[in-house]
């Protein structure tokens, strides 16, 4: 029983037109960026998003903005994210903004069967029109509840046939919890190793989590906001 | 002679106690990670999933896939540790994150935060802040004292879209130090050269 | 002529689909695993924290921190994987785990199981159970059919304490393969030999 | 700044009579098993205890058992450990026991900032008794509390001197949760290495959650129920 799909194209093959799909990464970093791109080619419309961003700077989700596909966001910030805010001014998305991590609980609660729970973030806010606020010990919490996907497309860095995962760095982001919460978790691996290649200590994110995998060794990885020092400002 | 930026991230360095977990929110507290005394044992948390943020890489070291929450490009030092949003964001709202040194667009007397958004103004997003407000143990906020067309920045009832509610202990501007009081500020320090009747005349609640 | 415990364990893992995860409870349901057939991908979770397990280790090589929920000397397959109780609670509460396999004191003809607590007995505890029989997407029960001292496990409804309510799909015991359905329970197969009559005998509820 | 302790009295130093305490391993498997013994000769008292199954065998926890240092137990499961059935019956200590499941979830919520949140489990029992139950799209949850506490005595395999840790199969069980759920958490580590010898992926728990380090070289590491294969039986 493997769960590697030879194509980009066969493991979105179940995405359809309407479908909620939930897709990892910080900005650009971490992006699935061949299951994004197959997505945008597959031709199917109507989706709601769940991203932290959307895309930027006309890359990795812009992509499905640009050939308006996406119906509904769920997402935590806007930024520079051009593409997103023509879409939000012309009111063509149905756009949600959440905080980060009432966003990332919300997913890992629907991964974990909890319908819903008590956060202190947005209490007094915006965030918390029409939502259900209660005591605990003297302080307030509003109720937010779990967040669903159909499919969640994600990157990672090493995974086996059986879908346990190795993430990289600051590219792990959403893409676990994101994995827990969709009823189809598909991940686009730089390296696919064998059977018993990963240290059960090692796994980051165990295979119960993921439906497909797909190989796909080369990535774009752009560079949102290139920072750097000198080595000269160091040694003086 | 009030503060400079610079001035105002060494005199919020001088908040931290050493050993501490800081998270430091994107512009002016920036500024304050270059101020760390090196024996200091910080860690700098970064949302989107770092403990132990170090400085920007050399050039030619820049890696995608290690960036901070402003999604640039950044270093993890030894003793670093990754993970998923879902533990950073247990990390914060748990209050696990000792102190986060916010920006802000309005700061009020009774510790209201407004930083996320301006009414009329383009959205931007929420990202980590609300959860970085409601969340870590100690909220300071860094902040020119008024806005570029001289509105007060500290005022007594925030009126734009609050981040949360009552959760700043301390803003420092380039004026000095200020705490909310709840109808007014307390002056703690004032740079330099500053006045108590500047302060009052540029702060949008009384000075108490 | 009724199944041997053996047979049961057998008629059980036919019930189980390639590659799915399966989790087995302690007692008759623990013999499923010797019967799973070689080539069928099935991956067994084990809820103190392993996806893969495998079968006991050979004598010596024994590790005392790689136990079963029943704390007993296991080993990992390869592919298998460790995490933490939470981590193992969120797959199978989330339904990550697409049959778990119980034993049981009673079952009741609409889908309640108690399996944790005979009243006036020595309470010996809930581990895992509820978690299991409310989250697992399926929960097939391995019981015998009847108590020692010949009282009926399968009810029309539970007197002991529930474990869960409505969640059972399938019993098998040594008299064949029944499922519950609301005020009685079906007969979906006999063992050779048995009779309808020996079964409507055994069941403490109708068979419709 | 350096979280090591050099002696396990030390370590354990703050802890006072009436403390709140979870202690990590699933049975005697990953057990504190130097903490654990230098609380039982520390003198304090009234403790509450939060342990999977507090002890077994008369060994780990049944020590703080015997020497009648625990007023309040919260656990999952009793079994066999006869020192816990013993105190259940003459009454001497308050037993509540919880489902798994609910009890790891409850202190993820402490150690998250969640005060409450809804599950499944223990919904038509007497774990629901007395508790909220709300429908959410058409079935039935009961409302449970954050669980938390003042120490959590863990043990790991390996951790650095900012408290990074490593743990090892299924010695992890509820420790790194609980460690994120308690006010102070206290690690007695297999080995302690150097600051970076952990790499930043490989890092179970983030030191964040980690107050206090000390190292225990030797431990005993029970086996509850020895169960194997010869290997006779396979090559039949």
């Amino acid at each position: 029983m493997t769960k590697v799909y030879q194509s980009v194209e066969d493991a979105i093959s179940e995405i359809r037109d309407g479908a909620r799909i939930m897709v990892g990464g910080f900005g650009l970093c971490g992006n699935a960026e061949a299951l994004i791109a197959a997505v945008a080619e597959s031709g199917v419309k109507d989706l709601t998003l769940i991203s932290n961003n959307a895309g930027n700077l006309g890359k990795g989700l812009a992509a499905w903005l640009r050939a308006d596909i996406v119906r509904k966001i769920f997402c935590t910030y806007v930024g520079n994210n051009e593409d997103l805010h023509k879409k939000m001014a012309d009111g063509s998305v149905d756009v949600t903004i959440l905080p980060q991590g009432t966003f990332v609980e919300r997913m890992r609660a629907a991964g974990a069967g909890i319908p819903a729970f008590f956060t202190p973030t947005g209490v007094g806010t915006v965030v918390a029109d029409g939502k259900e606020i209660r005591e605990f010990d003297g302080r307030e919490y509003v109720m937010e509840r779990a967040l669903h996907a159909d499919f969640a497309l994600i990157r990672a860095r090493k995974v086996d046939p059986a879908g346990n995962i190795r993430f990289y760095r600051t590219a792990r982001n959403f893409s676990p919890i994101m994995a827990m919460a969709a009823k189809m978790a598909i991940v686009e691996t730089d390296e696919l190793v064998g059977l018993g290649e990963i240290d059960p200590d090692d796994v980051h994110l165990p295979g119960a989590f993921i439906q497909r995998v797909v190989h796909v060794p080369e990535h774009e990885d752009t560079i949102e906001y290139r920072t750097v020092r000198t080595r000269s400002e160091v040694q003086s | 002679m009030s503060w400079s930026k610079v001035e105002i991230a060494q005199r919020a360095a001088k908040e931290i106690e050493p050993g501490s977990i800081v998270n430091l929110g994107i512009g002016l507290p920036t500024l304050v990670a270059d101020h760390l005394p090196a024996d200091s044992g910080v860690w700098l948390q970064s949302e989107n999933g770092i403990l132990g943020m170090g400085p920007f890489p050399y050039e030619g070291d820049e890696d995608p896939q290690i960036i901070n929450a402003g999604k640039q490009t950044v270093t993890i030092v030894p003793g670093g540790a990754c993970f998923d949003s879902a533990t950073s964001f247990a990390m914060i709202r748990g209050g696990h994150v000792d102190l986060s040194i916010l920006g802000t667009m309005q700061v009020a007397a009774n510790g209201d935060i407004a930083n996320w958004s301006i009414p009329g103004g383009r959205t931007m997003g929420i990202g980590g802040a609300m959860d970085l407000a409601a969340g870590s143990k100690r909220i300071l906020v860094l902040t020119s004292h008024q806005t570029k067309k001289g509105k007060a920045k500290l005022v007594h009832r925030c009126n734009f879209p609050l981040t949360a509610r009552g959760v700043v202990s301390r803003i420092i501007t380039e004026l000095g130090v200020f705490d909310p009081k709840g109808e007014g500020f307390s002056i703690v320090e004032l740079a330099e050269g500053v006045s108590e009747e500047e302060a009052r005349e540029k702060t949008g609640a009384p000075i108490v």
